[in-house]
């Protein structure tokens, strides 16, 4: 592999060898992907990575996301972060320790390489702030017109301690339900960027890794159901989720869910409702109800829980209805979000 | 958010609700239309029923533009993406509405049609300007709150001299609505509504005072109301004092942004660019004589169903639909054989279950749990 | 129906156009349908045209209304249970 | 959920609404994901699924390929299997026995459902028929123009045996290099269907999963150096990762190398070395020199590996370079692929 | 494969390679120009270099068309693409030929521009036809062999009046620039050249007459040769036949493709629609006189140069590039100082390095082991 | 350059169209630039066009002389030792 110009990262821009197996590809993947992710798994140059197991681990957990988000750079992160913490998340929902990441690239033809080596770069970094190396990946290139810039689709591998059982279908009425801080943060972020949308806000995307949070509540209450992290479809999602498969109710109260003034705005603005909204920092927390207070404290005590909050409980209601406790004290349902999150004029 | 919080204090909607329980006369009932989807929204979402006595019951109107576009016209907006190649720009509230065909724009979209949701009508001009090869379409609805913007692109696009720009234009009106409610049993007397919460932004561009003719001829209440719950409640207020005491005025509550007179300056805009359409199909209503606006000759070269020649064509509703009987307040959403089965939000029927203001819609979002006979236990 | 929100205006543009604010998010909207309005107004907002001023005498008005009558009925009626 | 109508599989689409988190979303898993690959992890709804491990195993590992196949249906499959082809054969490649997988769907909006429908039950009985479940998964749906009908990026995890150490960097000059089978089958079925190529011929993909091979082959002889599949860029790219990662030279011989007629036939029509075209069902191994014949035994024993053949050997080269002795008795480098495989006129 | 694997026979091969040995004479050189890149990639790919004596030395010659194409060429096929928004249809061989500001067609359409790659000529105009709303222009590349199709296919454009097709004409001619190299020293007898390996499918459309001329004109042998290796392995040896004996003729080779007048109905078909160009620049030679084609003022329609206006701005091979000494035999490949190392088939920087026929490509692909010291063991 | 290949017509269509057929590998070419081609017959194939057709004679002719060198300097000359 001597005998090779490097690569212009500067004005460079991703074309079709940079996918077709040849010297192009094997040269971004070394002189970008291996040297970020920098790591001995990587540079062993196989087709898969191999790595040991820590001693006493229970069960083993995998978890996968695809990140497609538009636009890939936006205030609090960018796609490269996301597509780290989303998997890191998921893997540590289900109370697993995360280990490693695979991550596989779709690039359409055209992208530039600055913006791909900043996703890299921003890969690279919240990889290493979780403690979690990328030890193997994928590379593809699609014709322009056929992707969206990139696409990256990461999957997690974790170890989830011996009895930690963590089931939606353990959630029993009379369960308290938490939420670790604001609601809403990164997809009005995000929103705030779309080209017909534009609107100014200090709000940041609350994207982050949410494993060590996780593991100090585990430490606290083994007993927790189940744990989840309200991405798309927002925290009414992941409500109708438990319901239907805990096979009970929910019943949450409206002015204990914390929501950032300027996300309501927006939301206002637009039509739209912050249950609704994405996260991707943020955890759901289902526990008995003696337990609700210690986990809470255990929560804010950690930076990525200081704002935590009970929400509700589950109840009882063979439907499986999301139920709302409204500021006024009325009820309602909320629902799975029907067809999209558009803003609304009316 | 100044000027929103403060109209939505439970604390006080606790004491507005328990002003209505204390005035409402036993052995009376109140059958209250709200017109606007707005109100329908501030009910299911902050739970309102619940704070209502019985007697009160809310009717669901017809007021959400999106809900009562016909197919025809959706139809239409569809062709124009479809057939004629244009760039059609949308509000987002439109995109899945069910069209002919099981269609939509959003499946007319999916499948390749070059439909464009805009958050602005100003966004369609923009779009234009920017793609002068290409033909483009803003589908203009709604009521009068959301005419005088389509009619200022008009009148810009105007200036500008723009050659690839029109407008399909399906803005409707709130008056003759709320008439044609009043006469659509051949009977006012048989209307079994006694007073109408009217509406907030729409009044805000054409003032109170085009209700005073209704009120008085029907002799229903009208208050005009904002669109916050603790505005809603006090709406109701009003109306129950109205009925009890035999009045049927046009009462202002949401004095903050409504006058008697309205926005001239929009009002003007409107009626320099927009002249009443003979006859106009609603979803659900059927056809309502001088109900909608067309655009005036003057600006026939920004008229999209000259520029295309749109013929409409009546679809009739699904024959299965109450719609026609919730929305004169005989029926409610749960009487419906369809609904939450064959109708629901991502697959609706109907045109109450249209838009999430619709009647059938809110009731399924927010309040398809008192269907249920669960018997909660709160832990 | 008909979504429009009431927003502190914060800067004037040429054009009739203004920025608007309403806890902690701004935008861009156009003041081409209102007539006299100045830094510090509230409007109403409809798809990013202002279509009204707010008055805010009157919502004072409104506001003192509740207010009396919370004084009134407010612990008369707790109609569900005080929350968590 | 309750109250849904069932999806329209016959003329329904992806729209944006089925990857927005809400109930469409939760229908399309349920009755195409859930149902198909049906099994216990996907059913539980976890964000990740959990596992445990066989006992004894000494090391896991892990692998991830992006599918971006186009056309979607080709002579001998389609995207989903090859999609749990592609990822098995990559845990296949390290000596690990696959053991589960995730998988990451991105729709393009407007994508037919009945074509995805056709995906997932194909990708469901190849992982049936390789005995390795699809534990967790993800589904996203991007605008169209901004996709190309399905990417699917799966992810594998298995374990391997204690004693079992396969890299390239263990190869030395001596080793004999083996291949399973024909080469360019998978390229040529699919270059046949392409719009502007189109030819025809009976050329089938390849596409199927080595893990049982590779266990027979390790079985056998535990003395294997690497074993890698020769998919974008085809044996060229493989013998040149290997020379650079062992530093080594490699030569193989031409007129031992399998290739069928047609394959030889398109890229003569088409202006194509077949030592680049990729395959999907075809591993390359090597090993040292007295364990080839008993290795190329076994190979041949195993249906997939049936027109196995030893096609070179390792050799002392500091540069690296990849030779072939031509049917002529010439010499001549093969280096990595330039740009792209594109079909030539001159 | 009939007719082609009986002509890559490695046994025969060493049968007729042990003829060329045993015929050259001792204290001889027998320098041999192939002209084109077929032959080229035969000796490559077969390592027909091992086989033949050190006396015989094989200098790859300028016969690729894409190698030739000069920047100039590219940058205003790149322009079309980009600035003119035509979709422009190519042979993919065109597609990573660097043109001015790094670009390429392949980067171009990265950025956006609306550039399709065709296996044949046909396809760039269906894809006219299926594109009324827009222009599309046919990147015609090519020596006398593809000439012949892009003429059948504007006689086609024009039989159906397609407004919307035109060809960006690049067509070279094969006897043109074996002229030039004799010329370019300004003596001929100073080219070091002993004999041409001649065109084989050149040969096919115009016959081994056009080089009967040249022969004789410059006293060298050209013996017309098949692409097979075994091919042009008889073709060398009756080369060397011919420099034995003193003798300077055109022979055939390639017997079963090519006689005497070649493919008449092709000829008759470029002859009506393209013309003779007084001057064409190639890369790596500079400009050579009548050595290019351009479309006749009958089917100027057809012509993108003329619609578009396109005007050929030189742009200087680089500095560093020994391509023109290399195509003229005085320098290998391995002489030029940016060879492999800032020069590379992934980033060529000279003619010679573009196409994979071009003698530094082929010498980087196929040949850079013999560079190298290592000193190799096999097991 | 000018890649083409020799390849037998096994079916002629009209409109000088035919199909080719190379060891398992078929596809469609013009015959507008030859003249005289029947089914059977070896065309040049160049981008999907014949540009000429093959002599089977002639073919045959080379064929045997490459037989004649080979069994003259057949055994001569083993540039390389044997394959494995
Ligand atoms: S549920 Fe659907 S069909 Fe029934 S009345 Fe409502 S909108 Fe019409
Ligand atoms: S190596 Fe590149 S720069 Fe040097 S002569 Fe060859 S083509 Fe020209
Ligand atoms: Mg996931
Ligand atoms: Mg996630
Ligand atoms: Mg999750
Ligand atoms: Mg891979
Ligand atoms: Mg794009
Ligand atoms: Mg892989
Ligand atoms: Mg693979
Ligand atoms: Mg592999
Ligand atoms: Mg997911
Ligand atoms: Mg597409």
């Amino acid at each position: 592999m001597s005998y090779s110009r490097p690569i212009d990262f500067k004005n460079g821009r991703v074309d079709l060898s940079h996918g077709s197996g040849g010297r192009a590809m094997a040269q971004l993947i070394r002189e970008l992907f291996v040297r970020h992710f920098d790591n001995d798994y990587l540079r062993a140059q196989n087709d898969g990575a191999c790595f040991p197991l820590p001693a006493g681990a229970g069960r083993m957990v995998m978890a996968t996301d695809s990140h497609v988000v538009s636009p890939l750079f936006f205030p609090g992160g960018d796609i490269g972060c996301l597509s780290v913490h989303g998997t890191v998340n998921d893997v540590a929902m289900t109370g697993g320790q995360p280990l490693y990441l695979a991550a596989g690239f779709i690039l359409e033809e055209g992208f530039p390489l600055a913006d791909l080596q900043r996703i890299v770069i921003s890969m690279a970094a919240a990889a290493k702030e979780a403690g979690v190396p990328i030890v193997t990946g994928d590379t593809k290139v699609v014709e322009q017109g056929k992707g969206d810039g990139v696409f990256i689709t990461t999957t997690g591998v974790g170890v989830v301690a011996p009895g930690i059982e963590l089931a939606p279908q353990r959630i029993r009425p009379g369960d308290k339900l938490l939420v670790s801080g604001y609601l809403g943060d990164h997809g009005v972020a995000i929103m705030s960027l779309r080209e017909n949308l534009s609107f100014e806000t200090a709000i940041e995307s609350d994207t982050a890794a949410l494993h060590g949070l996780v593991a100090a509540m585990l430490d606290a209450v083994p007993g927790i159901r189940s744990l989840r992290d309200p991405t798309r479809g927002g925290l009414a999602a992941v409500l109708n989720e438990f319901a239907e498969a805990a096979g009970c109710g929910m019943l949450i109260h409206e002015k204990a869910i914390p929501v950032r003034g300027a996300v309501a705005a927006a939301c206002e603005l637009l039509g739209l409702d912050p249950l609704y909204v994405a996260n991707e920092g943020k955890l759901v927390a289902v526990c008995p109800a003696e337990d609700a207070e210690r986990l809470l404290a255990v929560m804010r005590a950690h930076p990525q829980g200081r704002d935590a909050a009970i929400i509700g409980e589950a109840i009882v209601d063979a439907n499986g209805f999301v139920q709302m406790e409204t500021v006024f004290g009325g009820r309602r349902m909320v629902d799975w979000l029907s067809g999209e999150q558009l803003p609304r004029i009316c | 958010m100044k000027y929103i919080d403060e109209f939505r204090n439970g604390n006080v909607a606790r004491g507005l609700a328990a002003a209505i329980a204390a005035e409402v006369q036993p052995g009376r009932s109140y059958r209250l239309m709200e017109f606007c989807g707005g109100h329908t929204h501030a009910i299911s979402r902050y739970g309102l029923l619940d704070l209502l006595p019985p007697a009160v019951q809310m009717i669901h109107g017809p007021g959400c533009p999106v809900c009562v576009l016909p197919i025809g016209r959706i139809d239409s907006a569809i062709d124009l993406a479809r057939e004629q190649g244009v760039i059609l720009c949308t509000y987002a509230d439109t995109l899945r509405v069910p069209a002919s065909g099981g269609l939509s724009l959003l499946r007319a979209k999916a499948q390749g049609a070059d439909v464009r949701m805009v958050y602005s009508c100003d966004d369609a001009l923009r779009i234009a300007q920017d793609n002068p090869a290409r033909e483009v379409v803003f589908f203009a609805i709604g009521f009068e709150t959301t005419t005088p913007m389509t009619a200022a692109i008009i009148k810009q696009a105007a200036a500008l001299d723009l050659k690839n720009f029109s407008v399909f234009c399906n803005h409707v009106l709130t008056p003759a609505a709320m008439v044609h409610i009043m006469e659509s049993e051949g009977d006012p007397a048989a209307v079994a509504l006694d007073g109408f919460v009217g509406p907030a932004h729409v009044s805000t561009v054409i003032g109170s005072g085009p209700y005073e003719g209704f009120a008085q001829h029907y002799k229903k209440p009208v208050v005009i109301s904002g669109f916050e719950p603790l505005d809603v409640l006090q709406s109701v207020l009003m109306l129950v004092r109205q009925i009890n005491e035999g009045r049927a005025l046009v009462e202002n509550q949401f004095t903050r942004a409504v006058t008697r007179e309205g926005n001239r300056k929009a009002q003007a805009l409107v009626a320099e660019v927009f002249e009443l359409r003979e006859m106009f199909d609603w979803r659900g209503l059927g056809e309502v004589p001088l109900s909608a606006l067309k655009i005036k000759e003057a600006f026939v070269a920004f008229d999209a169903e000259t520029r295309y020649s749109i013929a409409y064509r009546q679809v009739p509703d699904a024959k299965a639909c109450e719609c026609a009987a919730i929305l004169r307040g005989h029926k409610h959403p749960r009487d419906c054989k369809v609904f939450g089965t064959a109708c629901t939000p991502d697959q609706p029927i109907g045109a109450c279950m249209v838009s999430s203001e619709g009647a059938c819609a809110a009731h399924y979002t927010y309040g398809r749990h008192k269907e249920a006979s669960a018997s909660e236990v709160k832990a | 129906m008909c979504l429009a929100i009431p927003a502190r205006v914060i800067e004037l543009f040429g054009d009739d156009r203004a920025r608007i604010e309403l806890s902690g998010v701004q935008k861009e909207i156009s003041l081409s349908l209102v007539e006299d309005v100045a830094v510090g107004d509230y409007v109403i907002v409809h798809v990013g045209f202002a279509i009204g001023k707010l008055d805010p005498e009157e919502a004072a008005l409104t506001l003192a209304t509740f207010a009396a009558m919370y004084a009134t009925h407010g612990d008369e009626l707790p109609l569900t249970p005080p929350l968590a």
